[in-house]
């Protein structure tokens, strides 16, 4: 039945043919290097990996050297906003366009059109881990492409990939289109290392609070467990504040172990992706620079596993390869030079974030739905899930947070997440408004890093 | 004044729509927005269905290139000779100057090209725009 | 008769002729804006400070400009290094070379011999506290003219200024010396602000144990308050180890405290002062920037009052006025997003350091000399007080530091240092050569930030 | 071969003085280290006394150029002929470049000039150099 249903997704004029037996041939037999959940296991590192993608496999090809010039521990391969949003036709042409005139008329790699079997001789050659970065709801195509191509990392989820980077894509088959993708990855995951999985913990990269963040994480990381994945990454972007980041670290970890043991997945290997500033960046590339390396400075605090960096171009556009491995190169530099850091605790805080997320974690278990993606699906319709500056429609943006002087992130309005009264108290107690409005505390608050 | 904003094609960063919604209505506009990933079409059709006189169009993730080549052709079928087409953001995949950007922009239809220029210092430049235009 | 030493002092052919009833005048009714005393206490953030100094009058004039625009707190006058050796003849030469073919033929500014009338205007005109950066020995001439000139920051110290930047001055003489620079700022913070002194807490800047740092600081700041000074900046530099700069910084500021109290000088106004990485600098400037700005990030994290920038030049040669600008453009940056930091303690690691400068101390005081500086000086020359890579003679050199795997500098061999059998215990405990010989283990040591 | 090396002028920068002594010592050479602070003349003075194959002097801190133009005079009043004379370190006040500097030197009387050079690849050269002087 399910393969069935693979053998339609992929029959598409748009990619190369599908052979699943050969594909399953090279997967069982594929380079260990290949693997980021064996990489996590044998390293003691951060990982770094950057973020990068061209339209032209060339361009791909050339910016993986560089990469690897500069010491990266996982290559990215970024696809473009038109195949996010299964437009091939759109990205075959602006492909067409960038490989003729030499100019690139996409912000990615259109995987799909290139295909499998072209892509595959670049993941090979390399032979390092690759992570799939796109931001699709509907990935089910795309995600048989870069399996079949080597790619063995793949980010997203129904949820963090839904959010932020989609207006009406329907919400339901979101969950459904990822119930295939994890299918997929659990079962190629029997033929050799686990295929991580990687949720995408930045959603729209402001003013995010820290408790509906961990709460997304956890839910797709249990979406993820249920369907037999055993290697799953969760992960959150740079608050602006370094010990909210700390804190977020801690409960985290604390809390993905306890609710994986809950649902009987506790021998799944679960890991912490920091992402280094999502926000409006400065126009000062010097800024950027101070900007990265202090990130990389409290990836390093949070005790990550692998930090995804930006770069000094981030403002201007999507960076050259020489500046993005420049990047890598300087954050293995600074992680190099970081050892033995302090451990931190903050019990307070830790409390009072633990306590918000299991009370939203309790009420999205208590909707009357039977399974769990359904009961997700309900609490994001009725506000119990609710993120900040998210373009869906489905999205309630009731829930407004700003800044409380130290640049921790609170809930200013709860909207209708079932945060406790004595939570929000706590959070507003933090917050002070001043003089200004707040609409202009809020403008504010997104541009702090400018 | 009535101005149809949005962000054009696949783009879906919406933090700039936000404050540009809020911007245009303490300047007193009447705003229909649009929000993001709004193809070309759907941005004339509603300047015409709302009678209005700006066209404010956001990118920022490099797609808008892409797009605006269809622009001439969408306005050669309707009359929209009173209505200002601006168009602001990021407008090209990877760093470029404005130079090189406005020009282009300008051939493909647009009155008003803001490529990473600040938001109040655009809609400042299109209220003169349109003080002229009376 | 203290009177008549300083006109002694002052009459001299290198400099301008000292009318002493001006200066009082001028330094009564000099601006409070001056005074880095008065800006410590009404200032809440860490008071940014680049080094920088030229030749000529016109260059520094030019260097203050571009210090002034990118948000400079405290501006530095960066002496050159025969003036530093009282060498005013060759300086003399060198500035007029310098000055006939516009090229920099000194590695600072000739205070002496531009003098005190010259240089007050530069100072009066940017109306913004000067620290004076020497590294001299006999600085009393120096003193004279940096006060007259209204430089209300004075730093340096019989044994910071001479252990790290002397090889043969008579060790005696520099503490006579430095008395005299003390009374004299004592004298003068009488009239307006106290004038603020700082002791080098870098010392030679290569594998400082930080017991022995701050035994210097605690020493030099009783040396200075016994003469009245009122407002005192310990300092020390970055170690290459977060945790231990932390562990410094809580130790340093909480016996600072203690040894004041005990001489009875408690009402004196205490700063810590914290050297951006003072040891060898990269010759990638992209790592010299991720290196300054992480020392940036600890700087906040050990809550100094004043850092101390360096500048992406630092392994080329003294840097242009806009590098050195951008460095602290760039370092204010970063202090800006840093907010709320978390409070770090480390019980274990502050209990050894502690017993360990507490234990020297005391070998110090019980030294039998009639007085301080006496004691000190014995200290020096039996080695109770001994530092690493000391170019003088009297520095007997036998203390060896190495650092663990974490980066934190231990000792090795304690020489004649008098810290407990236990101390050492510990620290030896932390030390692991690998395959190394000693002297590799240091020569990597030396370059972990190359 | 005997070598006498330290660190020119007013200048005490003194940690690349003792790796230079321990890296001379492992390459065989009997060291005659003045440490820091050492004048021109004590340099030469010590080349005599030591009857020195080689003087090596170092400088960090931007002062050897004032301080290399009595070079040439002090050779002249002393046969130094098969003496090596080389220095090494950071050569200017400020940076600059090697194909400056270089000449520069050489014309104030140094056989071999290493500025911001690597300490093995100079001392290597330093042994190639005197072995062809064999
Ligand atoms: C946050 C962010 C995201 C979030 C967006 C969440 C959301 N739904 O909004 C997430 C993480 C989901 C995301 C996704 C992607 N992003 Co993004 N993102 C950013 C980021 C970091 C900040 C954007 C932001 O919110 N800024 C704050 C607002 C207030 O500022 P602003 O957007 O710049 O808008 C101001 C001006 O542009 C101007 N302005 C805007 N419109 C107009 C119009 C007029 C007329 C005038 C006068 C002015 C004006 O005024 C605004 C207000 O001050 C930018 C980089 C940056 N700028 O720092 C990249 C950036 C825009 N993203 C980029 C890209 C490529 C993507 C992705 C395709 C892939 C990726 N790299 O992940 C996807 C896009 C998916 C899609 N379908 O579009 C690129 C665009 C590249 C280019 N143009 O060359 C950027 C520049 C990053 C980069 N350097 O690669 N992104
Ligand atoms: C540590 C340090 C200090 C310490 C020195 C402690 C001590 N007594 O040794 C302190 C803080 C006291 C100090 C003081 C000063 N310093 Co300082 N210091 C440094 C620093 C940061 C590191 C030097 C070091 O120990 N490096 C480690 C050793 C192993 O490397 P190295 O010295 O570069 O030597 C290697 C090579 O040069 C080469 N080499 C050296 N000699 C030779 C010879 C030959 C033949 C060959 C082949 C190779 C060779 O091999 C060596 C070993 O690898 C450098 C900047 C840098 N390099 O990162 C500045 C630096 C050398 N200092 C500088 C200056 C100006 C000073 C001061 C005048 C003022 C000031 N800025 O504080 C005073 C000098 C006082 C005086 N009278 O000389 C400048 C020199 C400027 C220039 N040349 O244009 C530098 C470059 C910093 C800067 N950018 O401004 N300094």
């Amino acid at each position: 039945m399910f393969q069935r249903e693979r053998e339609i997704i992929t029959k598409t004029p748009y990619t190369d043919s599908f052979d699943f037996d050969e594909i399953k041939e090279f997967i069982t037999g594929a380079s260990k290097n290949l693997f980021i959940s064996h990489k996590f296991k044998t390293s003691d590192k951060i990982l770094v990996q950057p973020r990068g993608g061209f339209p032209t496999y060339d361009k791909v090809f050339e910016l993986y050297g560089e990469f690897t010039g500069a010491g990266v521990d996982i290559l990215p391969l970024t696809i473009d906003s038109n195949t996010r949003l299964n437009d091939y036709e759109m990205a075959k042409k602006m492909l067409a366009l960038s490989e003729e005139n030499d100019e690139n008329m996409l912000n990615g790699y259109p995987l799909v059109n290139h295909g499998y079997r072209t892509t595959r001789k670049m993941v090979t050659h390399y032979d390092t881990p690759i992570s799939l970065r796109h931001g699709t709801p509907d990935a089910r195509l795309l995600v048989e492409v870069a399996l079949a191509s080597g790619i063995f990392e793949i980010e997203g989820g129904p949820i963090t990939y839904l959010l932020p980077y989609s207006k009406n894509f329907p919400l339901d088959k979101a969950f459904l289109y990822w119930k295939y993708v994890e299918r997929v990855c659990a079962e190629y995951s029997e033929l050799n290392e686990p295929i991580n999985r990687e949720s995408f913990g930045p959603l729209s990269a402001t003013l995010q609070p820290p408790a509906i963040v961990i709460v997304i994480q956890l839910l797709e990381m249990l979406l993820s467990l249920e369907e037999g994945v055993k290697s799953f990454s969760v992960s959150f972007s740079q608050t602006g504040s370094m010990s909210q980041d700390i804190v977020s670290s801690n409960v985290i970890k604390k809390l993905a172990k306890k609710y994986a043991q809950k649902i009987g997945c506790g021998d799944a290997e679960i890991h912490l992706v920091y992402h280094q500033w999502m926000g409006a960046f400065p126009r000062n590339k010097e800024f950027s620079d101070s900007l990265i390396n202090t990130s990389t400075v409290i990836a390093a605090m949070v005790r990550a596993d692998k930090m995804i960096t930006k770069t000094r171009d981030e403002a201007f556009g999507i960076p050259t390869k020489e500046v993005n491995a420049s990047a890598v190169r300087n954050t293995q530099y600074t992680l190099n030079m970081l050892r033995g850091l302090p451990v931190i605790t903050d019990e307070e805080e830790e409390a009072n974030l633990t306590e918000m997320v299991d009370d939203i974690m309790e009420a999205v278990f208590n909707d009357p739905a039977d399974t769990l993606w359904r009961q997700v699906f309900n609490s994001i319709k009725n506000g119990i899930i609710d993120i900040p500056f998210s373009p869906h429609i489905a999205n309630s943006g009731e829930a407004i947070t700003v800044r409380d002087k130290n640049y921790n992130i609170r809930f200013y309005e709860r909207g209708n997440v079932p945060i406790s009264d004595k939570c929000l108290a706590y959070e507003r107690s933090k917050i002070d408004l001043g003089e200004d409005s707040l609409v202009d505390h809020i403008i504010h608050d997104i541009g702090i890093m400018l | 004044m009535r101005v149809v904003t949005g962000v054009v094609g696949n783009d879906i960063h919406v933090v700039a729509n936000r404050l540009i919604e809020i911007s245009l209505k303490e300047r007193g506009f009447e705003v229909f927005n649009l929000g993001v990933n709004t193809y070309l079409e759907e941005f004339i059709d509603a300047v015409i269905e709302t009678d209005a006189d700006v066209l404010l169009i956001s990118s920022l993730n490099g797609e808008a290139e892409g797009w605006s080549r269809d622009l001439l052709f969408l306005k050669s079928r309707f009359d929209l000779e009173g209505v200002l087409f601006a168009i602001g953001g990021n407008l090209s995949v990877g760093e470029a100057n404005s130079e090189e950007i406005v020009p282009k922009y300008k051939a493909y239809g647009y009155d008003l090209v803001f490529h990473q220029v600040d938001l109040n210092e655009g809609l400042d430049t299109i209220e003169e725009a349109l003080k002229e235009r009376v």
